[in-house]
């Protein structure tokens, strides 16, 4: 098997740690290399390497026996490496064909473009892919999902010999998993392509790819190659000794009265009649890929977005919340999965965000901000969620993505919630905060707190919730007791009985 | 089905920009009144007196456009066009032809709009200080300069050319006319222009994908400082004068009339020139029609503020239904 | 790190300006003993810059606010029309100074909905508001200055109190109570988080559109309030008052260290920003350097102490400071 | 979305409606006099900082002699001084084809292409205040502004007896304050040497400026004695200067014009005298010489397409009113206050 791909000692530093060290692996040509490993594991950094996206501090990346230096992407793409990003990086202002041949349009010999014939190759792309999409569509107004797509498009259209997917999946329904396997595979097959790819969904990764290397905090475990792929092996390395108990977290406490019912919850094109019940002292889990209207259907609920139709009692009384300010006063917290441009004042230091939700609380009589009881409040929080490093006045930008997500939840559990609703609670965190944030999460909903888990990993689903909802495609396809339920249960949910025989 | 009658209705939605065309509207209503109002308004000679009085703010207002879609804001335009105009006649004045004249105040003007990039990078800050601090140093310049006299007696051979008409139309007319045109065909088909939408669409995105994001941004506001350099020029050509007062608050009618056609300063990546010309054809009529009626003139502030303000409302309301625009934060 | 570089940027900012106010101030006083440094000099100097000050202040809230207003010079023209024309038609004093408060304040939240609520980016929709106000301003007088005030009102603005003019007392007292406000007042900590961003503020719980109406309100206050003092100044409302004085508050605000990406700056900047800017200009004037250079100067000196801010950072940087 | 594009057209209609409704009520319609048939004759005087109170009363003096001779008038311009933007204005009013253009020009070349594009339409064009001495306009009424300076220039040298430093206020580019400077500087080197200029400021239009840029003068020379401004805006703003660094009584403060803010320092005591000259006979007179120009007779005129105007410019002269006049003469404070007004 002769190597594509080459890394020795590949290491990079972010801020004075390592987040990879002493990477080396192979990439056989044509082949599909799976590289897996939890949150935080450096997956994606590695793949930004190769992308040339991010320079390696140490190492050398060979392609085809000989040495290459990437500084960006225009420079990977001349060496036939493409990437698709995990985070959409799509122009919604402009049209399908202008995404897929941003920058490279076909041009007559003015420079103009040409119109009819860009259309016409995106046409062909599209097609390849079995999408039926006008091209001239503007991407604004397409799903999340399909965005994905025509991402994948726009790298697939490059003249490239090694295609990188960065969790590729994550939007995309059953069918459209199926359409992108079938399409990998037979670039693979026809067009001698390899294709890396990046998951940290074990199924996908048994069904695709012929070899599996497997990272953990940064180091390189291993490479399993055919009948070695199996679900067992691959946790084992993937979590290493250390015991991930993966073991339902059951509830110490008795189950609380009902405190907050959503019935027949509608906005047009978003959700259909999404209703639930929010029970003291439990965890409702909420699983569905990324736009099955999870998201949505809560922002409407706390007011953000509009809610059309749909009747929202708690406790007791019903009440219409017209915005986050009124749900947070009445002890409805949202956490939302986008830090970014939803959950944290970057630039801001971390004594401002942890305190931006009840900035009421710490006014003084004389309207102005109590900054030493706001201080012990803030410390409190870095000291009992192990905030590195435990600085007041460090901007939460320059922290890392779990520690980020410590400095949410300190946002938010000091309004003292009575009802939290937290969206992807550990997107792009490392394993050890990951724990930390699932034992805390139980623990919130023993003290009395109703917890609303929204979720696309399965197994954090199965791990936390006590009764799970499932939604697909905007509506609530089943309620679901979670005693020893199992994944296979629950895609059976999704997808509806007769889908999964198929 | 359902897929192909969503993209019809949206290629012709995205076709009829709102904004833009309640602006046209506009436009035909007032002509047509005031066409009882003052029947010489569709003269031939109204028309062309209305749209030569727009020159210099439709030449710039081409430039603005792009910076604008690219997410950025141009004010030293209004120190730029009154600086090339004053240094244009100098240069004929000290017996430089008038064609190498042009040349050297083109090159000057580019060379301020790399300096207006150069800043904005270097010292990070929003395009709106660094193009103010350098308009407010050109004014003063153009002050000192001119002794806030005007500079006129300019040579012959200057003179018989700027009173060449071709087509019966002055040459700043058909140069704006052609610039215009050039621009929007550029605008709409040209490759390396149609990457204004993509940097102003999503930075980072077009980053990844290969674009040259900082190459686009210098030519951005390098084509608005040397458009404002033509405007000077066309001045000259005008008036065979220049004065350190011309263009006084060109900055402010420019950008009007990018705005009130249906340009976003919220969204990046969103306009077109067509929208910059009909707002261009709808604020030179206001003022036209208020010349020619003879309605107290300060008004038309008045009513321009409020069109400028309603028209952007318009287009807030209808086309973005009120979503909030990604880059809401900026200002 | 940017917060590093924010606080150094901000706190570095004062520095600068302090040191280079007192070597200006302290040059000058040597070339020129008998002419500058003298207390009716720095009196006279400091009363013609009050309304620059006031100005300035509130640009830098609305600056704070990662928005801009434009329409602060028409405001200060507007209010000081309607004003005199209150008085010139038998109004007793003080209700005329309260609805000219009134009325700046009122087009300062009109404002604030515009972009709030309307949507719009504050550069338009300030834009509009200006050439509105501006209108109105010569529809109502047509251009004549109105006159004819009563001597109670003009002594407000040319009177002295324990020999310091009124004015002055009046920009300090401004000055001083959003200094001390500003770092402590909860409203302006929303202020600070709006202005870093709207959706992240309005995901925390705060109500984003009624903060942008305040800020904007009170810049159209001080606005309103400098529109008063000017009309009982120079004794007349006119419509040609403080045109372009909207570029002058900006400038100082971002030589004082406000920073257009919002979240920024201090009172205590903008405050230091004017005094250097009046500083040079006098210096310049005691020279007998041609007056037309004053343009020049205030946009040459926006751009050096931008200049002198990102080399202190690199210094900074490279000193592993931050 | 149907139910919000038919309410967005209605909105835009109604707007729509909203200005030609102005439109419409706005056509001058004024009957005149007395005269008979001449009633659609239309003047239009065309001025740069249209709302200055100086071009106010020059638009009062035309209007009246239009009311008259039973004829239309209109005034029109930029607000501000922008030189391209009032040619702008006078090449769109040469399209209305009315029968006679009075300008003043912002500066003196700008204007020469559009002025002789309306002579080319067979408009009478004449200047006024600000001449544009490049063009073929027909001829230029104005004050003599270096006599206005000279005036100026006799009473501070009385009043300083000899000797002493002055400082001038004026408006940087504005062609008719500059010819005052220049008047005012030649008559105090020519019969007071004693007196010197140390100091012109520019009052850039603004109240506020003028005062900032005079104080600091004034700081700069404690020696100086007089002060004198060649506008309106300039006046108030001396005024307040000297006010400010409270020498009112030692430094003669002369004045411009008979602003309304001027005339209340001049009651006040601040300003000690204003040069005036008559803008509303300017207006007047210029409106009668454009109405001759308009009508030619049937004897051959010097100037042959249009009527019979003088050849050589008109000059009018101009005089000192002293603080102490102005409050004694009532009927010259009735004059003054009463300020014409029109829309």
């Amino acid at each position: 098997m002769d190597a594509i791909l080459k890394l020795e000692g590949i290491g990079k530093m972010f801020g004075g740690n390592y987040v990879l060290k002493d990477v080396s692996l192979e990439i056989g040509r044509g082949e599909v290399h799976a590289v897996i490993g939890e949150n935080g594991a450096g997956k994606s950094t590695l793949m930004k390497i190769i992308g040339g996206i991010y320079e390696p501090n140490e190492g050398v990346i060979r392609k085809n026996g000989e040495k290459i230096l990437l500084h960006n992407a225009i420079e990977a793409y001349k060496q036939g490496i493409g990437i698709v990003h995990q985070e959409l990086s799509v122009a919604d202002n402009l049209t399908i064909a202008e995404n897929i041949f941003a920058g490279r349009q076909p041009v007559n010999r003015f420079g103009f473009v040409r119109e009819k014939q860009m259309c016409e190759d995106a046409g062909k792309i599209l097609g390849e892919m079995g999408i039926r999409l006008d091209p001239r569509e503007k991407v604004g107004n397409l799903s999340v999902a399909m965005q994905q797509i025509i991402e994948i498009a726009k790298v697939v259209s490059h003249r490239i010999d090694v295609l990188i997917l960065d969790e590729p999946t994550s939007s995309l329904s059953n069918k459209e998993i199926a359409h992108l396997f079938e399409l990998v595979r037979r670039l693979c097959r026809e067009q001698g392509m390899t294709v890396i790819f990046i998951s940290h969904k074990l199924d996908e990764v048994m069904a695709i790819s012929d070899r599996v290397s497997v990272l953990r905090n940064g180091n390189f475990i291993g490479t399993l190659s055919g009948e070695e792929i199996t679900a067992s092996r691959m946790i084992h390395m993937m979590v290493g000794d250390q015991l991930d108990s993966r073991s339902f977290l059951a509830p110490k406490t008795p189950e609380g009265e009902v405190i907050l019912r959503a019935e027949g919850l509608c906005r047009e094109g978003k959700f259909r009649d999404v209703s639930f019940a929010l029970q003291k002292n439990r965890i409702l889990g909420i699983f569905g890929l990324i736009g099955a209207g999870r998201t949505e259907s809560i922002l409407s609920l706390i007011g953000a977005d509009r809610l059309d139709s749909g009747r929202v009692t708690y406790e007791g009384r019903e009440i219409r919340l017209s915005s986050p300010k009124e749900a947070i006063a009445k002890g409805i917290v949202y956490l939302t999965e986008n830090r970014r441009d939803l959950g944290l004042f970057l630039p801001k230091e971390i004594s401002d965000n942890v305190i931006a939700a009840s900035l009421g609380a710490f006014t003084t009589k004389r309207h102005t901000v109590d900054r030493k009881k706001a201080g012990e409040a803030v410390e409190g929080y870095i000291q009992k969620l192990k905030i590195q490093p435990p600085v007041m006045d460090k901007p939460a930008g320059t922290y890392s993505g779990g520690n980020q997500q410590k400095i949410l939840f300190s946002k938010v559990l000091l309004t003292d919630p009575k009802v939290l609703i937290v969206d992807e609670p550990t997107k792009g965190v490392d394993i050890g905060v990951k724990m930390t944030i699932h034992h805390m999460l139980r623990d919130l909903a023993d003290s009395g707190i109703a917890v609303l888990l929204i979720s696309s990993e399965l197994p954090e689903i199965l791990k936390l919730s006590d009764r799970v909802l499932v939604m697909h495609e905007g509506e609530c396809r089943g309620l679901l007791e979670n005693r020893d339920l199992t994944e296979r249960e629950v895609m059976a949910a999704v997808y509806g009985e007769k889908e999964v025989q198929q | 089905m359902r897929q192909k009658m969503s993209s019809l209705k949206n290629r012709i939605l995205c076709r009829l920009d709102i904004q833009a065309s309640a602006v046209v509207l506009l436009i035909v209503v007032i002509s047509i009144a005031m066409s009882f109002v003052y029947d010489g308004f569709l003269s031939a000679y109204n028309i062309k007196a209305m749209l030569m009085s727009y020159v210099p703010e439709g030449i710039i207002a081409l430039g603005l456009t792009l910076v604008i879609i690219s997410g950025g804001i141009d004010l030293s335009v209004a120190g730029v066009m009154p600086f090339t105009a004053i240094v244009y006649c100098m240069l004929m004045k000290a017996g430089v032809h008038y064609l190498p004249g042009m040349a050297i105040v083109l090159a000057a003007a580019a060379a301020i709009g790399a300096v207006n990039n150069f800043l904005r990078r270097l010292l990070d800050v929003h395009p709106f200080i660094i193009t103010m601090a350098v308009q407010l140093t050109l004014k003063g310049f153009n002050l000192v300069v001119t002794g806030a006299g005007s500079i006129s007696g300019l040579p012959e051979n200057f003179m018989e050319i700027s009173q060449v008409r071709i087509l019966g139309l002055k040459i700043p007319l058909v140069v704006f006319l052609l610039l215009a045109a050039l621009w929007m065909v550029l605008l709409a088909k040209n490759r390396f222009f149609r990457k204004v939408y993509f940097v102003g669409g999503n930075p980072k995105a077009a980053e990844l994908c290969g674009i040259n994001v900082n190459r686009v941004m210098y030519f951005v506001f390098i084509q608005s400082a040397v458009l404002a350099a033509v405007a000077g020029i066309m001045a000259v050509f005008n008036y065979q004068a220049a004065n350190y007062s011309y263009g006084s608050n060109l900055d402010t009618r420019a950008i009007t009339a990018v705005v009130v056609g249906g340009t976003s300063m919220t969204r990046g990546g969103i306009g077109k020139i067509g929208g910059t010309i009909i707002g261009l054809v709808f604020i030179a009529l206001v003022y036209n029609s208020f010349l020619l009626s003879g309605i107290n003139t300060y008004y038309q502030d008045v009513i321009t503020g409020a069109f400028l303000i309603g028209a952007v409302l318009i287009g807030e309301r209808i086309k973005y239904r009120g979503k909030p625009g990604k880059k809401e934060d900026k200002s | 790190m940017e917060e590093q570089k924010k606080k150094l940027h901000v706190s570095g900012r004062i520095l600068t300006l302090s040191v280079t106010i007192v070597v200006c101030v302290a040059v000058m006083s040597f070339l020129k003993p008998e002419t500058f440094f003298t207390v009716s000099n720095l009196g006279s100097s400091l009363t013609t810059v009050t309304f620059n000050l006031i100005l300035a202040c509130g640009m830098t809230v609305v600056l704070m606010l990662g928005c801009v207003d434009l329409s602060v010079g028409p405001i200060v023209a507007f209010t000081s029309v309607v004003v005199a024309k209150l008085l010139q038609g038998g109004a007793p004093i003080v209700p005329a100074i309260l609805a000219g408060l009134l009325i700046g304040s009122g087009i300062g939240a009109l404002n604030g909905t515009l972009v709030g609520y309307g949507g719009l980016a504050p550069f338009v929709a300030t834009l509009g508001t200006q050439s509105v106000f501006r209108g109105l301003s010569y529809v109502l007088t047509s251009g004549y200055s109105v006159t004819g005030l009563p001597e109670g009102f003009s002594k407000i603005g040319q009177g002295t109190l324990w020999g310091i003019s009124n004015l002055i007392l009046i920009a300090a007292l401004v000055a001083a109570v959003l200094a001390l406000l500003v770092p402590r007042l909860a409203f302006f900590k929303r202020v600070y988080l709006v202005g870093t961003s709207r959706s992240v503020a309005f995901m925390s719980g705060i109500n984003s559109n009624l903060i942008l109406i305040a800020g904007y309100t009170l810049s159209g206050f001080l606005a309103g309030l400098s529109g008063i003092l000017m009309a009982s100044r120079y004794a007349m409302g006119n419509a040609g008052f403080a045109v372009g004085y909207e570029t002058q508050a900006i400038a100082a605000a971002v030589i004082g260290g406000a920073v257009m990406a919002g979240g920024e700056g201090s009172i205590l900047g903008t405050v230091l920003g004017v005094l250097l800017v009046a500083v040079v200009n006098n210096s310049f004037i005691q020279f007998g350097g041609n007056a037309e250079w004053q343009t020049a100067i205030s946009g040459i000196m926006l751009v050096f102490t931008l200049f002198i801010d990102v080399m202190r950072t690199r210094k900074a940087k490279r000193k592993g400071l931050i | 979305m149907k139910k919000r594009t038919r309410t967005t057209l209605a909105m835009v209609l109604v707007l729509a409606l909203l200005l030609t409704a102005g439109a419409c009520g706005g056509k001058k319609s004024e009957e005149g006099s007395g005269a008979a048939d001449r009633s659609d004759e239309l003047y239009v005087y065309v001025t740069f900082e249209k709302g200055s109170e100086y071009f106010n009363w020059v638009y009062a003096g035309f209007l009246a002699a239009a009311d008259e001779l039973g004829v239309k008038a209109e005034l029109q311009g930029p607000a501000d001084a922008d030189a391209s933007q009032e040619a702008k204005v006078l090449d769109t009013v040469t399209g209305k084809h009315p029968n006679g253009i009075l300008a003043a020009c912002a500066d003196q070349d700008t204007m020469v292409s559009a002025i002789n594009n309306a002579l080319g339409e067979g408009i009478p064009v004449i200047t006024c205040d600000s001449d544009c001495p490049g063009s073929d306009r027909l001829c230029y009424l104005g004050t003599d502004n270096s006599s206005f300076g000279a005036v100026a220039a006799e009473y501070i040298g009385e009043q300083l007896g000899g000797s002493g430093e002055v400082i001038i206020v004026t408006l940087f580019g504005s062609a008719a304050q500059e010819e005052r400077c220049a008047g005012f500087n030649d008559h105090l080197a020519e019969h007071y040497p004693g007196i010197r200029v140390v100091e012109t400021c520019n009052e850039s239009g603004d109240t506020a400026t003028a005062e900032s840029n005079t104080t600091a003068a004034l700081q700069a020379n404690p020696g100086v004695k007089a002060v004198f401004s060649t506008g309106g805006t300039g006046s108030a703003g001396a005024a307040a200067a000297v006010r400010t660094i409270g020498r009112t009584e030692e430094i003669v403060v002369v004045g411009s014009d008979f602003g309304t803010a001027t005339l209340e320092c001049m009651e006040k005591g601040e300003i000690h005298a204003t040069v005036v000259d008559d803008p509303y006979m300017m207006g007047y007179q210029s409106m009668l010489q454009l109405f001759a120009a308009a009508h030619p007779t049937d004897i051959i005129s010097a100037n042959a397409p249009y009527g019979h105007i003088t050849t050589s410019d008109i000059y009018f002269g101009c005089s000192l009113v002293t603080a102490e006049e102005y409050t004694e003469n009532a009927d010259l404070k009735e004059k003054y206050t009463n300020t014409p007004s029109f829309n």
